[in-house]
């Protein structure tokens, strides 16, 4: 009997080669980041055919050196936009990251430290953020933007000047190059946000934490009288991005060398972009971080773009990256749209 | 007495009054209005007029609130409608003509009206999340704007063109009353007729709305068209009241503060019931956190800190768990009474 | 993925040089006035300008800088928008043999050379500038109440020039700063603060602004108030563009101090001399003047932003 | 019997959402091995007691045991860890999850590497396969009807292996053989020592599958009873505190005018289809009367319905309506045509939670008449008061959210919106889903009525009894397929079954 069934399967597999493809290119859950990687691949093969030395490999990396500390924001964000909230604080919290470092290690502190203790205290606003929303019933928008002023303002606290960092671990990881074969190098932050990834990736996927994230997303009512453990998963949703925001901060403090108050203003905006871009849904339920990555992709071969253009003026940029933004996002509108 | 604390407004309305005794103590004559050279003069007419362009901007974002939608778009459609007029009146023979204003400012405020059918058409007809929607316009808009000014900073000597930023009119801030207007307009248009309850039902279940025979798609349209009118109008007022079209900082992060106020005063992002009479006071609020920081004189530094104390006060204090422990020590607190009362 | 065009690498054939230059933003009327004069420069020079903007982000500007060595400009010029945190990408400059010019913004380094020059304004020199006339203008009174507009919280021109300004003034106690405020270097920012300012300290002296564009703001709200400026209240300011001299020439400024953002000649001629091997001086200043009311008159007609 | 202890013992128990007491001091008890049902009119009390048991309700007043220990839940995960599981009355579940995961969701089984999802998927399969449904566990719950919905719910229910299972209206969408499958578990889970707490409006179902009764009016106990004991008369007595002398089936329609000559078709829908959907179609119904729609889960009648009514819309075929050919773009396009349609998935398609019952009543019209052309709001409160008193809904207060109504009123407020419209073709898919006996009576009268004044209906409903009690016709469908059209002469539900079930050529069936 299971032979039968086998043999139906597969025959009905080589009736259905192009079903294949297809199928998840219609499907709502794979389709939107199938589209979105399709789309990249096209953005790519456009770019290298106007500017030379566009298509190489190096550019590829350079966009994740470049972004590292955007794909960690992302797939924080990632956790959060899927419960169906939003977190407009991790920008400033980034900031606020690199101010801590620069002020510590200028303080002498060690990085051993450092590190932990701002990864700690990130992940504390977070769960603060996460308590407000939960707690008090604040509404994510408002509660995290009471966050992003808090930050900010704790940066101007801090030190309103910017502070440069010398320590030598900081400066080893943003100097060292991790060569790759074929000449190509690649850096240790870059690694380490596709390593967060990945983690990222199990834990969506592979726990139950992950499965409740997704299960909020759905309809946070449903999941309550599921017996999901909704209070908790809320919460920690913040935390988690916290906790992103301050390792982006860390990584954006190896990529600067530096702390300053006024930094990566406006990227809680390109994070919610890149998510959104990377097929998640706002109001939550359905997405990917892989999806989240390819946003962030997405965001820099636009910059890239521009720059090797290098003859936009500031406004054109502006009208460009929007222009950019929007073809984007409506053929990839119109191609999901297609299922039903 | 529990019916007042327990009111949507009861937070938002005491922390506005609390924002006012600590701007009395910290400068005696806050609430003293003369009259200057035949108009109002005083920290509270300031406090009106500045806060007026968030006000407009915010009536409008209630009603694309209110439909589960945001508008991020709204400061650059301001900037836009502020650069295209002031370079319309300075490209004109005669700045200083009302004739020239008024066109000036009915062209604005058309292509203001084509800026929210763009947005509208991308969020009903396209379906485009609407937060990315207005993001795109919220990006291109500026460029746009800088596209008009050249990015330089276009003065006008128009003095009608002035009077719409810092006019009077029978001695009222001339903004004050384009707000109020704008907001008596947005009352009745809402209330006294069946728009409002649609636009909150196609907040609430678009789907049910849908199936109920509601125009979504056309009530999508007319509301971010009203909201970037409001941007555009704000944007106006914004310009005139500087004399000049700064196509980059004219209602910079406005919409966050224009989301703020609709929050404070009560209508939930997710969509349905709203309240224009919250987002007053919302509005009123952070414009007197605004003045406050200044006239308390509180270093630039901690700026961001006192604001972000103030929203969380206001937040927590709004919420409903607070309500509820306030309710279980009320009752707590009557059932001592009576338990005297009967020993 | 075959490289089959081996033709048109980058560097270009003809002895054009390129200039890769990458600016802070657009953020104000004085930074597109700067990259006006950089664009029109270079035209005029006939060197081949690669712009782009970083949109006031650091990390957009460490990506063109990167995206510059990558298309191998022959000289990387920029205005940086912090000043620390550039080690990284000029070490890489360095290795790629691209000589690297600031502009308008130092950077705080400790290998000074890892760029070639820094052509700029002293901002704390600014304030120090406004700082004299103000002590000068007020030897005679007995005591002073100023009011700060400052720019943008954290951002180098308003820590230097309230610095600066600090610096002179404070070797007499009578003259007191009784607020400081940030108008974020905005005209709507400068109008508001200046607003309230006036309720809460009605008698003040004197209101030192960032910018011009504050100042223009303050003109505005001290006529709402009634007041003359220029006269009841009196006021300096930094840069001397257009409309601040206008506003100069007419008596409602008493005194401006120029920040010039014309660099483009001085830019190009530095790139010119790098790129052929000279030598030049670690440390450029632009060429920048103060204007009193009567000076305004006569430098306005021939003011260009 | 009596020397087993109970395993659920609620004393006192009092819930009050002001201004509404929704529960007075109520005393229930629950022993392991039956199966107790709890009765009421809509918005007696039940699923907030129901709530209140399982915590998603604090209660005010009251003591509640398990298994003799005292307890106060914060949640329903508590609740189940204790051993309590529970079918919510409205399908609670996640649609953008597979069905799987749905069901094994916070149990997952977990490998070396995190969840294993193939041996999920494979435990699902089994355990929808001994409720007798064969459906892709990989599969979006999303996509499938609300009767899928519903048993999967009933599933993960199951599945939870509890002491106590608690299901609220569980079969209010399944078909009689659904029904059958579910109580064959439920018989089973008895044996085993389980103690079952039903809901249900449907008597029959109650009387065949409890052993104990306990009925609330109004947030208060009557009291409690062994079904054996009970006469169906005296339960509906005890359930709404008065005679109810409409119980007594409104006497069944036969076709009264032969359609052929005296009555115009108000539509006509030929070859009516929607790719995926519903094959070709070809359907009359002719003016002031009443054709039931019947057929398995699964098999259309909700597809046809929405797309006569515009919610779909059709790629083939065309619609006559009046003697004109329309194509609805939308509902609202239907509607001007009076052709309402009221959906089976109240929550998701109906109702408008945070919207008062008067907006909601008056949401269809208001929509209808244009913004502009508000209805006065003194015409808007005669409306929902006579609404609000003809379909009895309660709380009576047309300011009350709708949101916090129980589920069979919301039922009521939604006819009640398309009854306002005044349409001359009124679609109800399920309409008495979750809605009390006497209001059911109410509403199968109501229909009756209206259909005597000009009204064409098209009634949709599990509920063969039903069908056959209001239509003039029957159009039974098969795997998206028109399989017969009958004629409502003394048709019995066997007859129907039979139909339904072999599907005889519609030929023979009607010659
Ligand atoms: N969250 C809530 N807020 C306010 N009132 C509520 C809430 N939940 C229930 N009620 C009210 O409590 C009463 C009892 O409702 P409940 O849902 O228990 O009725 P029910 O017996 O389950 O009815 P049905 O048969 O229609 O499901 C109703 O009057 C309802 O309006
Ligand atoms: N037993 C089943 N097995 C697999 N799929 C089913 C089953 N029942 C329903 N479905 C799916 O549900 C979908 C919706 O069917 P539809 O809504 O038309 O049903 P219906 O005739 O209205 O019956 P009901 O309202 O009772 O669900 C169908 O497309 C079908 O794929
Ligand atoms: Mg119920
Ligand atoms: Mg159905």
């Amino acid at each position: 009997m299971a032979a039968t069934t086998l043999a139906a399967r597969a025959g009905s597999r080589s009736r259905d080669v192009l079903d294949v493809v297809r199928r998840p290119l219609i499907s709502p859950k794979y389709g939107p980041v199938l589209i979105t990687a399709l789309l990249l691949v096209a953005m790519f093969v456009l770019g290298g055919l106007r500017y030379t030395g566009f298509a190489s490999a190096q550019v590829v990396l350079n966009l994740l050196v470049d972004n590292a500390y955007l794909i960690v924001l992302a797939v924080g964000m990632t956790f959060v936009i899927l419960t169906g909230g939003i977190d407009l604080s991790v920008g400033a919290v980034v900031a606020l990251s690199t101010m801590i470092a620069a002020a510590m290690l200028a303080g002498g502190w060690s990085p051993t430290v450092v590190v932990p203790l701002i990864l700690i205290l990130t992940s504390f606003l977070g769960l603060l953020v996460g308590l407000m929303i939960h707690v008090f019933g604040v509404q994510p928008f408002i509660a995290t933007l009471a966050a992003m002023f808090l930050a900010r303002g704790l940066c101007y606290v801090i030190s309103n000047r910017s502070i440069s960092i010398e320590d030598p671990f900081f400066v080893a990881m943003a100097q060292t190059p991790v060569p790759l074969p074929g000449d190509l190098t690649i850096s240790p932050s870059a690694i380490l946000a596709l390593v967060v990834v990945l983690i990222a990736f199990f834990v969506l996927h592979r726990t139950r934490f992950g499965r409740t994230v997704y299960a909020l997303g759905g309809s946070e009512s449903s999941a309550l009288l599921m017996g999901l453990p909704v209070a908790r998963t809320k919460v920690l949703v913040y935390v988690v991005s916290g906790f992103c925001s301050g390792l982006s901060g860390l990584l954006f403090s190896f990529y600067t060398l530096s702390g300053y108050s006024l930094t990566a203003i406006g990227t809680e905006l390109d994070a919610i972009a890149a998510v959104v871009i990377g097929g998640t849904l706002l109001t939550g339920g359905f997405g990917f971080v892989w999806g989240s990555v390819l946003g962030v992709l997405v965001l820099g071969t636009i910059q890239t773009t521009i720059t090797f253009e290098g003859t936009l003026s500031s406004w054109w940029t502006k009208i460009f990256i929007g222009g950019l933004l929007l073809v984007f996002i409506i053929l990839q509108r119109l191609l999901t749209a297609r299922r039903q | 007495m529990i019916k007042i604390i327990s009111h949507r407004l009861f937070w938002p309305v005491v922390l506005l009054l609390v924002l006012f005794v600590v701007n009395l103590v910290a400068f005696p004559g806050f609430f003293r209005i003369e009259v200057k050279d035949g108009h109002l003069f005083g920290s509270l007419i300031d406090i009106l007029r500045n806060g007026a362009p968030t006000l407009i901007v915010a009536i409008g974002m209630t009603l694309v609130i209110a439909t589960r939608g945001i508008d991020l778009s709204v400061g650059a459609v301001g900037a836009i409608a502020g650069a295209l007029a002031c370079s319309i009146i300075l490209d004109s023979p005669d700045p200083g003509s009302v004739t020239t204003v008024v066109t000036a400012v009915l062209v604005s405020l058309l292509v203001a009206v084509v800026l929210g059918l763009w947005n509208g058409a991308l969020v009903s007809v396209i379906g485009i999340q609407p937060i990315v929607a207005t993001l795109i316009l919220m990006t291109a808009g500026r460029g746009v704007a800088m596209l008009i000014t050249e990015g330089q900073i276009l003065t006008v000597n128009s003095p009608p063109f002035k009077v719409i930023g810092s006019g009077f009119l029978l001695g009222i801030p001339v903004a004050v009353v384009v707000a109020a207007v704008i907001f008596l307009a947005a009352a009745l248009l809402t209330r006294q007729t069946a728009l409002g309850m649609l636009i909150e039902s196609t907040g609430v279940n678009p789907e049910a709305s849908r199936q109920a025979g509601v125009r979504a798609r056309e009530l999508l349209f007319a509301v971010y068209v009203f909201c970037a009118l409001c941007a555009g109008i704000a944007g106006l007022i914004l310009t005139a009241n500087q004399t000049a079209a700064d196509a980059n900082n004219t209602g910079l992060f406005i919409e966050l503060d224009a989301i703020l106020a609709v929050v404070i005063g009560g209508t939930s992002l997710t969509g349905g019931r709203y309240s224009l009479l919250g987002t007053l006071v919302g509005a009123l609020v952070i414009q007197t956190l605004i003045t406050t920081v200044y006239t308390v004189g509180i270093p630039p530094i901690t700026t961001m800190v006192f604001k972000a104390a103030v929203v969380v006060a206001v937040c927590l204090l709004q919420s409903p768990a607070t309500g509820a422990a306030i309710r279980r020590w009320r009752l707590r607190h009557l059932a001592r009474a009576d338990r005297q009362a009967v020993a | 993925g075959v490289d089959s065009a081996p033709g048109g690498s980058g560097g270009g054939g003809d002895a054009k040089i390129v200039l890769g230059f990458a600016q802070v933003g657009a953020e104000s009327g004085w930074r597109t006035a700067n990259t006006k004069s950089v664009q029109d420069a270079a035209k005029d020079a006939g060197i081949d300008l690669k712009f782009s903007d970083a949109q006031q982000k650091q990390e957009n500007q460490i990506k063109a800088i990167r995206s510059y060595i990558q298309q191998k400009v022959d000289v990387i010029a920029f205005s940086p928008v912090v000043e620390s945190g550039w080690d990284t990408v000029l070490k890489e400059a360095k290795t790629a043999n691209i000589p690297v010019v600031l502009t308008d913004r130092a950077v705080d380094s400790a290998d000074d050379s890892l760029y070639v020059t820094f052509l700029g304004s002293d901002f704390v020199a600014e304030g120090k500038k406004a700082g004299d006339w103000v002590v000068k203008e007020f030897a005679d009174a007995s005591t002073v109440k100023i009011a700060q507009l400052e720019g943008t919280t954290g951002s180098a021109p308003a820590i230097d020039r309230a610095e600066g300004f600090a610096d002179v003034i404070k070797a007499d106690p009578k003259f007191t700063i009784v607020a400081s405020q940030t108008g974020d270097f905005t005209r709507a920012g400068g109008k508001q603060v200046t607003e309230a300012l006036l309720k809460s300290n009605p008698d003040i002296n004197l209101i030192y602004a960032h910018n011009d564009d504050m100042g223009l703001g303050a003109i505005e709200a001290i006529e709402a108030a009634g007041k003359v400026p220029g006269q009841d209240i009196k006021l300096v300011t930094v840069d001397a563009v257009k409309d601040g001299m206008t506003a100069l020439s007419e008596g409602k400024i008493n005194f401006i101090v120029e920040c010039s953002p014309l660099l483009g000649p001085q830019l190009m001629d530095v790139v010119k001399k790098v790129k052929a091997g000279e030598s030049v001086e670690k440390r450029i200043l632009t060429e920048e003047t103060t204007f009193t009311p009567e000076q305004a008159k006569e430098a306005l007609p021939s003011r260009q932003y | 019997m009596d020397d087993v202890s109970p395993v659920v013992e609620m004393t006192g128990i009092s819930i009050a959402f002001p201004p509404v007491q929704a529960l007075e001091g109520v005393d229930f008890r629950l022993y392991p091995g039956e199966v107790c049902s709890l009765m009421g009119e809509n918005g007696a009390g039940k699923s907030t007691l129901i709530k209140a048991l399982t915590g998603v309700y604090p209660i005010d007043a009251g003591r509640i045991m398990v298994a003799g220990r005292e307890v106060a839940f914060t949640g329903p995960g508590q609740a189940q860890e204790a051993g309590i599981s529970t079918v919510y009355q409205e399908v609670n579940l996640l649609p953008n999850l597979t069905v799987a995961e749905n069901i094994m969701l916070g149990r997952e089984p977990r490998g070396w590497a995190g969840i294993d999802a193939r041996a999920m998927r494979r435990h699902a399969r089994d355990l929808l396969r001994g409720l007798n449904l064969d459906i892709d566990p990989g599969s979006l719950l999303g996509s499938h009807s609300l009767a899928v919905q519903q048993l999967v719910s009933i599933a993960r229910a199951i599945d939870i292996q509890a002491k106590v299972l608690v299901l609220d209206e569980p079969t209010s969408s399944l078909d009689a053989d659904e029904v059958e499958e579910l109580f064959r578990v439920i018989r089973t889970l008895k044996e085993s020592g389980v103690a079952i707490l039903f809901v249900s409006h449907f008597l029959d179902q109650v009387y065949e599958i409890s052993d104990r009764l306990t009925v609330l009016r109004n947030g208060r106990l009557v009291g409690d009873y062994r079904t054996d004991e009970l006469l169906r008369i005296e339960l509906v007595h005890k359930m709404i505190g008065k005679e109810m002398a409409v119980l007594e089936q409104i006497e069944r329609r036969t076709q009264t005018a032969d359609t052929d000559d005296g009555q115009k078709p108000y539509v006509q829908a030929v070859g009516l289809g929607r790719k995926g959907s519903i094959e070709p179609i070809d359907l009359t119904v002719y003016e002031g009367e009443v054709v039931g729609l019947a057929g398995l889960l699964g098999s259309g009648r909700t597809e046809l319905g929405r797309i006569l009514s515009g919610v779909d819309r059709s790629d083939t075929g065309t619609l006559t309506v009046h003697g004109r050919t329309r194509r609805f773009r939308s509902p609202r396009s239907a509607l001007k045509q009076r052709i309402a349609y009221s959906s089976e998935n109240r929550r998701a398609e109906g109702i408008v939670g945070d919207l008062t019952i008067r907006d909601n009543i008056v949401l269809a019209l208001q929509s209808d008449r244009g913004w502009l052309r508000r209805i006065p709001r003194r015409r808007q409160d005669e409306l929902a008061a006579s609404y609000i008193e003809a379909l009895n809904i309660r709380p009576a207060n047309p300011d009350a959210l709708v949101r916090n109504l129980s589920g069979g009123n919301q039922q009521k407020v939604l006819l009640a919106r398309w009854l306002a419209t005044a349409p001359r073709l009124l679609i109800l898919d399920e309409p008495t889903r979750g809605i009390d006996i006497g209001a059911k009576a109410e509403i199968q009268k109501l229909v009756a009525d209206l259909a005597d004044n000009g009204m064409s209906v098209l009634f949709i409903s599990a509920e063969l009894e039903e069908v056959l009690r209001l239509s003039h016709r029957v159009v039974v469908l098969r795997d998206r397929r028109k399989v017969a059209d009958l004629d409502n002469d003394d048709l019995s539900v066997s007859d129907l079954l039979a139909v339904i079930a072999d599907g005889a050529a519609p030929e023979e069936v009607t010659a």
